[in-house]
């Protein structure tokens, strides 16, 4: 059942009058109305999105919110509206957005306090949390890509937001170029559902109407249309071979990496599976694809994510590997918990990178961990709230991302993919090792902070330490909203998705116990082995990283991946454009038919312009000439010949 | 239809003829009524064998003015100067006084008579646009003064040209509007019409004149007419203090005689259009067809032939009484500037006009006497 | 209209306006205009357009023709000495205009000009005609049209005023500027 | 009444001669004139045409001809003078600033 709930635009609206205000009255109206503003209109979203999703709850299971606002596109049967609407998917989701947004938000009135440019950044952060709602409450496919786009704009915007530093400006096109790929992907996919489904005469892009109509698909229209999707998902949440982009977003202001990382845009890609889910569910192999996609990138990022000393790279591929995770839920069928992922992960990496912020802050902006340590004292909120988002991402219990982690690798178990439950596994222990290493290497053992800097470490304000005081408590309890079956209430969270997203069909019976324990197990190695490395015996990495020097070098340049798309992509195509369209093309035939063109007007003009000999009268006996041949027209046909 | 043509031929030399007669009493006027302002006695000399002398009425110079002076004119050299357009020249003249003498034939003398049977309106022309053909043959009245002007290869002679035509085109506005709002007023722009539209009494005693219905049309109507016919106060164009005899400096004999019959007859035409717009034409006072209806009640019948005659003589009164009002003003007004004269044209009689007009259609309309 | 008034004035009306065009004085060639203009107007009045023909008298002859006057006066314009045009413009130009009126002869003769001849209503061509029309279906034309004046009216004067003569300042010299 | 084809044919021919004479004739002013010429001619037409039609549309038409020719002649002259003023000419094969 639907209702219509048209305080759903109100979600939209307010977000937009963000924009609005700080785009052109927030630079003139001073610091402090963009500072009541900005984040202002976040919560007021996130009020009206709690309103809604209360409204929801109540009702029965499988309804929805919809708010119909006008017809978009009418192209022939074709057609798209504006319309929003709510299920229990996008409610989550709207939740996650609104809320740890507005906290974001929050937090970067504390961290942008000294920065010229407030207006332009919540200006860019507002336009980018209206984007990422959009692409959330769309209906259709289509409005959902008009968010998809707004927050690929958005995030090249604010990548590049100290755009002076030509380094942060190449950052910020790199990861919109490496967007516009997986963009590509998206739109083709569209189009194969338009023109399969048009086949059969069902014009739409709706997804109600797309599942009421996934039948018509086919297997192959299906395979088509899900795996080009894919490669769109690919491109916005960093997986393979697509992340290139995420590590170097980490030169934007550090909320804008914990909006893009943990309430934004990279869980787009996730949240467009599982919204298509349906889709994904008829073809197999395209499943198989994501899970094993998935579970790669997770190996992969956590393990270059071994031995990075900058903080931020460290949590950015810890991000890369945990939407790893994401999609090997959700390629494995179970999309409740790819979703639920999404949502602890969303509350302890949100909080990860704030509290990294808060250290740099803290330091002056230092971000490499060889130049920190023994901060544990001195910034002990920071270290308090950051200790218990390292327990949760590392998937201890009881902290939140033991619940959603288990549930995925409980899944993908499960559904017999045996090998990449292993892989996930071990990508736990390793998750655990890189996370205890940063904490180690940050806030124990003595400092290595710069002297000059030594004297001004100092907790962050207050407006910065409460969104991480609550993030650290949804960090905490986030997971219990859904735990193992016969537990309390179970798997609530799971049954509340059911009607959106579809239920698991396991396909081998497993006992969820062990498993748990097993990744728990590796966890804990993983932890103690961090412990051992970076507390006991500190001497142990250097000597490691020296014996093992080709392996260390490999992980410290990310295994020469950008390199390889250097060399195989990007050099090429300088080579091409440079040689081939410049060089031959443009300078020849382009700029030579221009100059061909030019030059014959000025030949030809130079002869005609000998008619134009300035005495009126001429003009006037060629305009009889004109008269004459109309009348003499004129009268042939009257006369009829 | 004969009888029409006859009747519209002796009508039109009729009038023709009143209009130069007219314009000879003028003339005598000119000499001794002038004289007789500025306490002169005037030409007196010319007898025809001492008529006058024995007639016991010494200096009354009627022979000088009416006959010696016309003959003495018309005997004279015709002069034509040096590097004149010649055809234009003798054009000129012709050209003034044209437009005037055809404008006679619209004016209503009498009312409708009837002889064995035939109706025959007592007016050369009866036209149903009569006012517009006024308002036309008064515009073609320029050219002969411009032309004038110009061919006679005169520096005064053209600047009086370039005045005068100014000065006419400039009061030709005020004129036209005035007239407009008489038409309005009478909802015809046939003279006749109008002249009978001024029939009858107010009140009992007051005649329906068209004077008390637009007090501020006759008076423009009498300025700018006065300015049309270039008399003074407006004599600008031929003020012989500063342009020696302006246009027709360069004029002798016969064609400066007819410059002069153009003035005279011009004020002539004036004179009878202020009495057909606004002095009730032919009418007489509370006369009806069948005789007087005195405002005391009394009744008095008179013959219809009678009373189409008794029009006749009130019209050509009233004209005279005009002609000699003009002859008084142009006898005892200093000239205007010519900035004035151009001021009092433009900022004065024209949005004067204009608001007279404005008035009147308020009133029409008000009135409802609008189809 | 008799038709030997018709070709009186016609033949009138052509030799006018032939006189128009061949008049080595400007001041001839106006007075040639004017007297088509009349003819013209006359012709109107034949037609039964009394109130147009007499207007065309009064706003064409009467005012548009002293405008010119005016502008002769003011030019000075006198008899042109010299050749009044350039001989290959006078030669194709007349040839032109004879082409087109032949054409326009064989346009105009009696089987290509069907007009649906019908009675004129009483009052044809009266002011009050004339005026209804001009305020009822016209309505908004006439309007432009007096708009259409007012600007015509100003840009004349703007176009014909003299413009004051400017007088620029003279440059303060070095000297001066240094002292003050 | 005159049959149309005489008043066609009359209008045609002064039509033409103010066509000549823009075109043959170098001074602005008659130039001018000649335009003015073949406004005529078409009024003549119009009046002809719809006296025979009986509307009297043909003559509003031709007032409002006379009203534009009014406005047109006001400017027009006004240019000349201000040309004249400035170029010292009113021949139009002198005034060919516009040319090539």
């Amino acid at each position: 059942m639907t209702v219509e709930f048209p305080a759903l635009a109100l979600i939209l609206l307010f977000p937009a009058l963000g924009v609005v205000f700080n785009l052109f009255f927030g630079a003139k109206w001073g610091r402090t109305s963009v500072n009541i503003v900005g984040p202002g209109v976040m919560f007021l979203a996130f009020g009206v999105a709690t309103w809604a999703f209360v409204r929801l709850l109540a009702m029965p299971a499988g309804s929805a919110l919809a708010m119909p606002l006008w017809g978009w596109i009418e192209g022939g049967p074709f057609h798209a509206d504006l319309a929003l609407r709510v299920d229990a998917l996008s409610g989550v989701m709207v939740m996650i957005v609104t809320g740890v947004g507005a906290l974001i938000h929050l937090y970067s009135v504390g961290y942008m306090a000294h920065d010229e440019d407030f207006a332009r950044f919540f200006t860019y952060m507002n336009l980018f949390a209206l984007s990422m709602l959009i692409l959330i409450l769309a209906d259709n496919l289509l409005m959902m890509f008009v968010g998809w786009e707004g927050v690929g704009l958005c995030s090249y915007l604010l990548i590049a937001f100290w755009y002076t530093n030509p380094q942060f400006a190449y950052n910020g096109r790199k990861a919109f170029v490496v967007n516009r790929i997986g963009d590509a992907g998206f739109l083709l996919g569209m189009f194969t559902i338009v023109g399969t489904l048009g086949a059969h005469g069902v014009w739409t892009l709706n997804f109600v109407e797309l599942r009421n109509n996934a039948a018509l698909l086919g297997g192959a229209g299906a395979t088509a249309a899900c795996f080009l999707l894919f490669i769109g998902a690919t491109g916005k949440s960093a997986q393979i071979p697509l992340y290139v982009w995420l590590p170097d977003a980490m030169v934007g202001p550090t909320p804008v990496s914990a909006l893009i990382h943990a309430a934004t845009m990279v869980t787009a890609g996730v949240y467009m599976i599982a919204r298509l889910g349906f889709m994904f569910s008829m073809t197999p192999s395209t499943l198989d694809l994501v899970a094993t996609i998935g579970a790669l990138t997770a190996l992969f990022a956590a393990s270059i994510a071994i031995v990075q000393p900058d903080i931020k790279k460290v949590l950015a591929y810890s991000t890369i590997s945990q939407l790893g995770y994401m999609f090997l839920g959700v390629g494995s069928g179970a999309y409740a918990s790819g979703i639920f992922h999404v949502m602890t992960h969303a509350f302890f990496k949100g909080l990860l990178f704030l509290c990294a912020g808060s250290v740099m802050h803290a330091l002056g902006g230092e971000q490499d961990m060889n130049k920190m340590g023994g901060l544990r004292k001195k910034v002990p909120i920071t270290f308090a709230t950051m200790f218990i988002a390292t327990l949760a991402i590392a998937a201890i219990f009881p902290f939140s991302g033991y619940f959603s982690k288990d549930l995925i690798l409980d899944s993908a178990y499960e559904s017999g993919h045996f090998w990449l439950w292993l892989i996930g596994v071990v990508t736990a222990g390793l998750t655990t090792f890189y996370m205890f290493r940063l904490i180690f290497m940050t806030f124990f053992g003595e400092s290595r902070v710069d002297p000059d800097k030594e004297h001004h470490i100092h907790e962050s304000p207050a407006v910065m330490a409460i969104p991480l005081i609550v993030l650290a408590i949804l960090a905490t309890v986030g997971g219990w909203v859904n735990l193992p079956d016969g537990w309390l209430w179970g798997d609530a969270f799971v049954r509340f998705l059911a009607p959106a997203v579809g239920n698991f069909k396991p396909a081998i019976e497993a006992n969820s116990f062990d498993l748990s324990l097993i990744a728990l197990a590796a966890s804990i190695i993983g932890g103690v082995l961090a412990w051992v490395l970076y507390i006991q015996l500190p001497g142990i990495p250097f000597l490691l990283a020296w014996r093992l020097k080709p392996a260390y070098d490999l992980l410290l340049n990310k295994y020469y991946i950008d390199d390889l798309y250097n060399l195989i992509v990007t050099r090429p195509l300088f080579w091409i454009s440079d040689n081939v369209l410049n060089r031959a093309i443009d300078s020849y035939a382009i700029d030579g038919t221009a100059e061909g063109a030019g030059l014959a007007v000025q030949t030809s003009g130079q002869v005609a312009r000998r008619a134009e000999t300035g005495n009126v009268q001429h003009y006037a006996f060629v305009y009889l000439l004109g008269a004459l041949g109309i009348v003499a027209y004129y009268l042939f046909l009257v006369t009829g010949r | 239809m004969t009888i029409e043509l006859i009747a519209g031929a002796i009508k039109a030399i009729l009038m023709i003829v009143l209009g130069l007669n007219l314009a000879l009493f003028l003339l005598y006027f000119e000499r001794k009524g002038s004289a007789l302002i500025q306490d002169r006695i005037g030409s007196n000399r010319v007898t025809i064998t001492g008529l006058g002398q024995r007639m016991g009425m010494p200096n009354l110079g009627i022979i000088n003015t009416t006959i010696a002076d016309p003959v003495k004119m018309f005997t004279k050299e015709d002069f034509v100067p040096e590097g004149a357009d010649k055809f234009l020249h003798t054009l000129a003249p012709f050209l003034a006084l044209f437009p005037v003498m055809i404008t006679f034939v619209v004016i209503p003398f009498g009312d409708t008579i009837s002889i064995s049977g035939h109706r025959i309106g007592l007016e050369a022309a009866n036209l149903n646009a009569g006012a517009l053909y006024l308002l036309a043959t008064i515009g073609l009245g320029v050219y002969g003064v411009a032309l004038a002007g110009w061919s006679s290869n005169n520096r005064w002679a053209l600047l009086g040209g370039i005045r005068a035509t100014a000065q006419m085109i400039s009061y030709e506005l005020a004129m036209g509007l005035a007239i407009v709002s008489v038409i309005m007023t009478f909802g015809t722009l046939n003279l006749q019409e109008i002249v009978r539209g001024q029939g009858g009494v107010w009140f009992g005693f007051l005649p329906r004149w068209g004077i008390f219905v637009q007090p501020l049309a006759f008076i423009l109507l009498l300025v700018a007419g006065a300015a049309e016919s270039k008399r003074i106060p407006f004599d600008l164009p031929e003020s012989d203090s500063e342009l020696i005899q302006g246009y027709f400096t360069e004029y002798s004999g016969g064609k400066q005689a007819v410059f002069m019959l153009t003035d005279f007859a011009e004020q002539a035409l004036l004179a009878m259009l202020l009495t057909t717009f606004f002095l009730g034409g032919w009418q007489v006072p509370w006369l009806m067809r069948d005789g007087f209806h005195l405002p005391g009640g009394a009744f008095l019948a008179v013959p219809a032939l009678a009373v189409s005659i008794l029009g006749i003589i009130a019209f050509l009164a009233k004209v005279v009484a005009l002609c000699t009002f003009l002859g008084l003003v142009r006898w005892t007004l200093p000239r205007f500037r010519y900035d004035q004269l151009m001021r009092l044209g433009w900022k004065g009689l024209v949005p004067l006009g204009l608001l007279n007009v404005l008035l009147t259609a308020f009133v029409v309309v008000a009135t409802g006497r609008v189809q | 209209m008799p038709p030997f008034l018709y070709i009186f004035l016609g033949a009138l009306a052509i030799v006018s306006a032939l006189g128009v065009i061949v008049q080595r004085n400007p001041i001839h060639s106006l007075l040639s205009l004017i007297s088509t203009l009349l003819t013209i107007a006359i012709l109107f009045i034949g037609e039964n357009a009394v109130v147009v023909g007499f207007l065309q008298i009064i706003v064409y002859a009467g005012a548009i023709m002293i405008l010119f006057l005016f502008v002769i006066w003011l030019l000075n314009l006198q008899v042109e000495s010299g050749p009044t045009g350039h001989l290959a413009l006078k030669a194709f130009g007349s040839l032109g205009a004879a082409l087109l009126v032949t054409e326009l002869f064989f346009l105009l003769a009696p089987p290509h000009l069907q007009v649906k001849f019908t009675q004129e209503p009483a009052g044809y061509g009266s002011l009050a005609s004339l005026a209804g029309k001009l305020f009822t279906d016209y309505l908004v034309a006439f309007e432009v049209t007096s708009l259409l004046l007012l600007a015509a009216v100003v840009g004349s004067i703007a176009l014909a005023r003299r413009l004051p003569v400017v007088v620029e300042e003279p440059q303060p010299r070095v000297v001066e500027k240094i002292a003050s | 009444m005159i049959p149309l084809t005489y008043m066609m044919s009359l209008s045609a021919i002064i039509f033409a001669i103010g066509v000549a004479g823009v075109i043959i004739r170098r001074n602005i002013l008659v130039m001018f004139m000649s335009i003015e010429l073949m406004l005529n001619a078409v009024n003549l037409a119009f009046i002809a045409i719809g006296s025979r039609l009986g509307s009297m549309d043909g003559q509003v038409i031709v007032f409002f001809v006379m009203t534009v020719a009014a406005a047109e002649s006001a400017v027009g002259l006004g240019i000349i003078i201000s040309t004249f003023r400035n170029r010292e000419t009113v021949h139009a094969d002198e005034l060919t600033l516009m040319r090539w």
